[in-house]
């Protein structure tokens, strides 16, 4: 099935199996592997991207049910090499280790950050509950998200 | 996983016992049953689809009622094959004739599943045996009135 | 994970999507959001051959005054529901209620319609559309029609819908007050026990109770003996026959129903 | 001090992880790249009657299917370290065949690999691969295994034990001292079987070069040399100059990755017979069923004290399970990683450790982070918080009273423990002391009173730890069974520009070596450290290595790395000489600069690097260059320990456990990068809240894992967890040139047993005294409610 949609700014347009999932197609057809597969039941969000700037868990869609739609991935997020306010906070607090769920967390983050600009500790901790890391215990991932948070708001 | 109920049919027991005997009568009672061929000495092979919320399946494999005491009890032994993974049930029926020519239907049993659905069905197996029964005699019930009827 | 393969139809109308239903019969399925089914069939435990897109019918994510009711249109998203200014303010319980469900993620795709129609023993809507006395717009090959809430849920995943009927929309009445009490299963943070207790006009209570039995239930005893206080809470699971898993076995579910229960009466 | 040493510098490898760019395997795309699909055992024991591969190999796409009548690796996937009985009986060890022979013995097992164009063909066609099996019965608990009758996992053994063992004093000495303690408490419990849960799953692509007639393995593993040693030499018996094992980023291991796995193996073997590139990558369903699980011990325990609270005497009796084959270190895990450490922090005067070891119908088990010390740790700490609470002591003050006085392992001897090992430096008191400041202890108790008496339940648990990291020396460790030594590899490159390449046999996988080595190599050799690149992962460049686990690669790669940097400055120093015209004895290093002691006269290190390598002015007869590789076997295990201490708040209703507060002081001995050591420590923690509050990997009666997806299996989340408030103490290890102990670990052993403690304190009054971990909503619900 034909499908056209925008990725980072990109227009693309493919033919597709309708099985494909949209992690699948980033990362097999787009190349862009930043966006991670870590669970087969929409739980442990590594393969969170914006849909339409909205924060999605590509592993459950279709990307044929992206067809249309505009699509940001973690490639997407720096401008150049700029790294976005969230990504720059990310490294700033220290809120990765192996780096396997950050590109989720980033980009969930990012949807936190847009319809909540000042979240309290607890509403990030709610925010990142569709996201797992086994790494950093969240502490830092709090922390990156409240210093993201400033930057933004200044 | 245990599963146990009771049921109150509108039958004597001499009617119910030769109905869940009958695999005609089972065939269009039992949830999904597709087709009942008989085997022989109370074996049949099963093929059913069950559509249940997130699963949905061919399954296929044998039936085998065992145990029997003459209207009073017996065991219906279930082992069923598919992709997902397999069914495996033992199920003790029981029936006790009650005042006013009904029958109440006591089962008890142990089911286990495997593969895929053994893992990912745990959550909601204990709803879907529930449910199955339900609608298991609840159709019982249903053709007991039909035949009344007639 | 990867599904076995399948034919895709986009539904441009809600007609379109019927007469799809109808063509395919048993070997087709409905896509909402797909938060339910999609894993299902990476998991293989669903292979249906097609599915029928119904997302980008027009008009049906809309939420709508109407009178007394506000109308929620079947794809609205969780996230859509909860954020919703007429629902928080008509129909408060319903926005706490999808505010529950799943992860920001989740609730960003989910839907009500693909929720109600999925039936799962554990969703958390079931609970507020029994308590709020909803209604059920569904449209099919037989026309259109309204089912009342105590009437759609039917067991385990199964529900009042016909084959060939989908969830257009779902009409809440206006609720003054309400309140959803939910406890979570610490993994899939579905609802081990979920309770929406509502007040309704003629002054009295309508309480509805999911993850508890097999299927989703308003808990009459409890309304029948509600008195102001919550000491009506202990009837929260009378006559019913509680589920038992791994997480909560019937005895711990039980006192969980009237824990949520006496919450729920309590935030009334 | 350096410039660098002892700051939180940024990590440099946080560029590409945040971009996008990170290279797991799964990322690699290879030209004519096949892909693999694996049918698995439903059972969790049954007899294959049949497999039918005829419609799977018809199937669209597939390239081959394959079964164990192929013949893949005879030999199977070795086990590598050797535990025997008691008695003196060699350890039992069955044959782990790459594909199931005759028999599955776990859920999961997998029967035969199917490799297609794409992974979703090879999916589809492994559907169509028709097994069929008659089902035997299973028995998953390692206690239940030992009984009489219990079915068998292995025919050829006569019962399901791999070994047993014990450790410490004479059983029938402490057993007298327990007799005659003023108290004994008592515990019985399992330590719960744990999935390690890397958010990134296993992945492997085996590439055959039909050309040079060599294999380049690209693995998600924690440990690229031992696997290359694992599959050439004992599994596929290929020469190993021939295989390139390639590990570049990993997403997290936390132990699941140090082994050698069937499909590792497998996919090598397939790759020669297919001559093409194949990938396999686990489905987070597939990690649950086969990556080596965690703990999984059935604990009866009796702990001894006098009137005043010391500890007289400690036993214990356990049944570690093994799973239903040897996993690369498994039969050291609930021994020498385990056993050793009943000492604790305590000066315990008898102890005695008996383990038995069977294997069970069930995924391996092997070490997950912290392997078997938390295990130790929770038990120890279990009995001296019931204990006290028993007696009416206070937690803390019976802790004070047992702790093993300060040594610093220079001027007082090491401590010798009742069970083996030599601690190296320890100095108690001041952890406990500073986290119990830090938590405002007696304003705590205060407020639980006071809580109390608003039905509220409050609970404060306190846990000290201690780990043995960096396991060596290798003679040691071979004596102990270790089937190889456990020394590291560090090259240091100088390039002729000055630059330097730094090789390493540890491998990062979250721990942020790439910066936190070249923070010491820049300090240490005075120069920036943009100049200083940290190579890991790869058998091709990296001579050798042992890899990261066990809190190791600091304390064992760092001193390797050390020794290499010595040598470079030793064989500067005489060029530099040379170049200065004056004696080695005369110069000094520093700043990266050789300065002539008491003059200006200098030489920079880039001068001294060119220099070695255009030769032209050389010192007589040395050789140019500046390239060393050393190997350091260090002489002692590492000691790190600390406190941890938890408040948490237990809902009268319902039995749900809140952590309000977690406060760590940990001393993990000198410290390079603060920041990093303190996420090491909060993603420890949080991981051993899970297994305290949430976690457990359950298998039914017959053997099927029921929670094998996240729908079931509950990790931590962002929600279930507060601000984990760290401190430190620094007791340098004595023993190495660094003074390092190792962080990667601390974490996970010392906070389970504290939120279990504090949970039990809350509810002590209510009679609580022990709960099955985890604890559960409905588990503390039951408990609060037993009477």
């Amino acid at each position: 099935m034909q499908i056209k949609l925008t990725v980072n700014g990109k227009e693309y347009s493919h033919d597709v199996e309708p099985r494909l999932s949209l992690t699948h197609y980033l990362r097999e057809v787009l190349d862009l592997t930043g966006t991670h597969i870590g669970c087969d039941t929409s739980s442990c969000g590594a393969c969170t991207v914006l849909l339409d700037g909205r924060a999605v868990k590509s592993c459950t869609l279709l990307a044929v049910q992206a067809d249309g739609c505009e699509i940001i991935t973690i490639e997407g997020m720096a401008n150049g090499s700029e790294l976005h306010p969230i990504q720059a906070a990310f490294k700033e607090e220290h809120g990765l280790q192996c780096g396997f769920c950050t590109p989720g967390m980033v980009m969930t983050a990012a949807d936190i950050l847009k319809n909540n600009p000042t979240p309290t500790e607890a509403e990030i901790r709610h925010g990142l509950e569709g996201n797992y890391c086994r790494c950093t215990g969240y502490h830092n991932i709090v922390k990156s998200v409240q210093r993201a948070a400033e930057t933004l708001n200044q | 996983m245990k599963i146990s109920g009771k049921y109150v049919m509108d039958a004597p027991v001499e009617k119910v016992w030769k109905m869940i005997n009958d695999p005609g009568v089972l065939e269009k009672i039992t949830p999904g049953v597709k087709r009942l061929i008989s085997k022989g000495d109370d074996q049949y092979e099963a093929v059913s689809e069950v559509k249940i919320g997130p699963v949905r399946g061919r399954f296929e494999g044998a039936l085998h009622l065992k145990d029997k005491e003459e209207q009073q009890r017996m065991v219906v032994a279930l082992d069923q094959k598919s992709r997902m993974g397999n069914a495996l049930a033992e199920i003790g029926i029981q029936l006790h004739p009650l005042e006013d020519g009904q029958t109440e239907i006591h089962y008890t049993g142990d089911v286990k599943m495997s593969g895929m659905l053994g893992r990912m069905g745990q959550r909601i197996i204990g709803g879907v045996v529930s449910t199955l029964s339900k609608q298991f005699f609840a159709a019982l019930t249903e053709l007991i009135q039909k035949e009344e009827e007639e | 994970m990867i599904p076995t393969k399948f034919d895709y139809k986009k539904a441009s109308s809600i007609s379109e999507a019927v007469a799809l239903l109808k063509e395919h019969g048993y070997d087709a399925k409905i896509l909402a959001g797909g938060h339910s089914l999609i894993p299902a069939m990476k998991l293989r435990l669903n292979s249906p051959g097609v599915l029928i897109d119904i997302s980008g019918i027009e008009g049906m994510n809309k939420i709508e005054e109407d009178g007394d009711a506000v109308i929620v249109g079947a794809n609205c998203t969780h996230q859509q529901i909860a954020s919703s200014g007429l629902i928080q303010k008509e129909v408060n319980i319903l926005s706490q209620t999808a505010s529950t469900i799943g992860d920001v993620q989740v609730r960003n795709c989910g839907t009500i319609g693909g929720s109600l129609a999925h039936s799962d023993p554990a969703a958390d809507y079931p609970a507020t559309v029994l308590a709020c006395d909803a209604q059920i717009v569904v449209e099919g090959g037989g026309g259109s029609r309204v089912i009342a809430a105590s009437d759609f849920f039917q067991g385990i995943y199964t529900t009042a819908l016909e084959d060939d009927e989908i969830i257009v929309a779902v009409k809440f009445p206006k609720v003054r007050k309400g309140s959803y009490q939910k406890f979570y299963q610490s993994a899939s943070r579905f609802a081990v026990v979920g309770v929406a207790a509502v007040q309704a006009p003629d002054g009295g209570i309508r309480v509805g109770v999911t993850g508890v039995a097999d299927t989703p239930y308003r808990a009459t005893a409890v309304e029948a003996a509600y008195d102001g206080s919550s000491s009506a809470a202990s009837h929260a699971v009378d006559g019913v026959e509680v589920m038992s898993d791994h997480f909560a076995d019937a005895e711990y579910r039980a006192h969980l129903a009237k824990v949520m229960a006496r919450r729920a009466l309590e935030a009334l | 001090m350096g410039k660098f040493i002892g700051k939180s510098i940024k990590r440099r490898e946080d560029a590409r992880f945040l971009t996008g760019k990170g290279k797991y395997t799964d990322d690699i795309k290879l030209p004519n790249m096949a892909h693999a699909a694996f049918v698995r055992s439903p059972y969790a024991h049954a007899r294959i009657l049949n497999v039918d591969t005829t419609a799977a190999k018809i199937a669209e796409g597939v390239v081959a299917v394959y079964t164990a009548a192929d013949g893949p690796g005879d030999y199977g996937v070795p086990c590598g370290w050797q535990v025997n009985f008691k008695n003196g009986d060699t350890m039992r060890e069955p044959q782990h065949p790459l594909l199931a022979k005759g028999k599955v013995r776990h859920v999961g097992e997998p029967v035969a690999i199917v490799i297609a164009e794409s992974l979703a063909l090879a999916r589809d066609a492994a559907e169509l691969v028709d097994v069929e099996y008659e089902e035997l019965p299973a028995v998953t608990n390692p206690k239940a295994a030992m009984q009489a009758g219990a079915p068998l996992v292995h025919d050829d053994f006569p019962d399901n034990a791999a070994f047993d063992w014990c450790i410490g004093n004479d059983r029938a000495e402490v057993e007298a001292a327990l007799d005659n303690a003023y108290h004994v408490t008592e515990l019985e419990f399992i330590n719960q079987r744990l999935a390690p849960n890397a958010i990134e799953p296993r992945s492997y692509i085996a590439d055959y070069d039909v050309n040079g007639d060599k294999w380049t393995l690209y693995t998600s593993t924690q440990n690229p040399h031992l696997i290359r040693l694992l599959l050439c030499a004992f599994v596929l018996g290929i020469p190993e100059h021939k295989v390139r094992v390639v590990s570049y980023d990993v997403g997290g291991g936390f132990g699941s990755k140090i082994y050698h796995y069937i499909e590792e193996a497998l996919l090598t073997w397939v790759s020669k017979q297919i001559a093409r590139p194949v990938k396999w990558t686990a489905d987070r369903s597939e990690a649950f069923l086969m990556d080596a699980h965690g703990r999984d011990h059935v604990v009866k325990s009796k702990m001894g004290f006098d009137k005043e609270g010391n500890i007289v005497a400690h036993l214990t009796d356990e049944y570690c399970s093994m799973g239903a084959y040897l996993s690369t270190f498994a039969p050291a895990v609930p021994t020498y990683l385990h056993g050793t450490l009943f000492q604790g922090l305590y000066k315990t005067p008898l102890i005695h450790v008996n383990v038995t070891a069977p294997f069970t119908h069930t995924c391996s088990v092997d070490a997950y982070r912290g392997a078997g010390r938390p295990e130790a740790t929770y038990l120890i700490e279990r009995l001296v918080s019931k204990g006290a609470k028993e007696m009416g002591m206070d937690p803390a003050e019976i802790r004070y009273k047992n702790f093993i006085p300060p040594f610093d392992g220079v001027n007082q001897p090491g401590y010798q423990t009742q069970v083996a090992l030599q601690y190296d430096s320890g100095n108690y008191a001041p952890v406990l002391e500073k986290a119990l400041e830090a938590i405002g202890y007696e304003d705590f108790r205060k407020e639980q009173e006071a809580a109390r008496k608003e039905g509220k339940l409050l609970g404060l648990g306190i846990s000290t730890w201690i780990e043995g990291c960096g396991i060596a020396p290798s003679a040691v460790v071979g004596a102990l069974g270790a089937r190889a030594g456990l020394y590291e590899v560090g090259h240091v490159r100088v390039q002729p520009t000055g630059k330097v390449s730094v090789y390493t046999g540890a491998h990062s996988h979250g721990q942020g070596h790439e910066t936190v080595f070249a923070q010491f190599v820049a300090d240490k050799l005075g120069i920036p450290m943009d100049d200083v690149e940290i190579v890991h992962g790869d058998t091709e460049q990296v001579a050798f290595g042992m890899g990261t686990y066990g809190s190791r690669s600091l304390a064992v790669g760092g001193s390797a790395i050390i020794k290499s940097i010595d040598k470079v400055l030793e064989k500067g120093a005489k060029i530099a000489a040379h170049k200065l015209e004056a004696a080695v004895e005369d110069l000094e290093y520093a700043e990266g600069k050789w300065t002539v002691k008491g003059t200006d006269k200098s030489i920079a290190f880039g001068d001294v690097s060119l220099t070695a390598y255009v030769p032209h002015d050389y010192p007589e007869g040395l050789e140019p260059g500046l390239d060393f590789s050393s190997f350091y076997d260090p002489s002692n295990f590492t000691f790190p320990f600390g406190a941890h201490l938890a408040i948490v708040e237990v809902c009268a209703e319902t039995g749900k456990v809140t952590i309000k507060r977690f406060v760590t002081c940990d001393d993990v001995g000198n410290i390079m990068n603060p920041m990093i050591v303190d996420g090491q420590i909060h993603g420890g923690v949080v991981q051993g809240i899970g297994q305290a509050l949430l976690e457990e990997v359950v298998y039914d009666e017959s053997g099927q894992m029921i929670t094998g997806s996240y729908m079931d299996y509950a990790m931590p989340r962002a929600d279930n967890v507060p601000m984990i408030e760290t401190h430190n103490t620094v007791t340098p290890c004595p023993h190495n040139p660094l003074g390092a102990k190792g962080a990667g670990e601390a974490g996970t052993i010392g906070s389970t047993p504290a939120v279990v403690n504090a949970v039990i304190d809350a509810l002590w009054h209510l009679g609580v005294k022990d709960i099955q971990m985890p604890l559960t909503p409905q588990r503390v619900w039951k408990a609060m409610n037993q009477n």
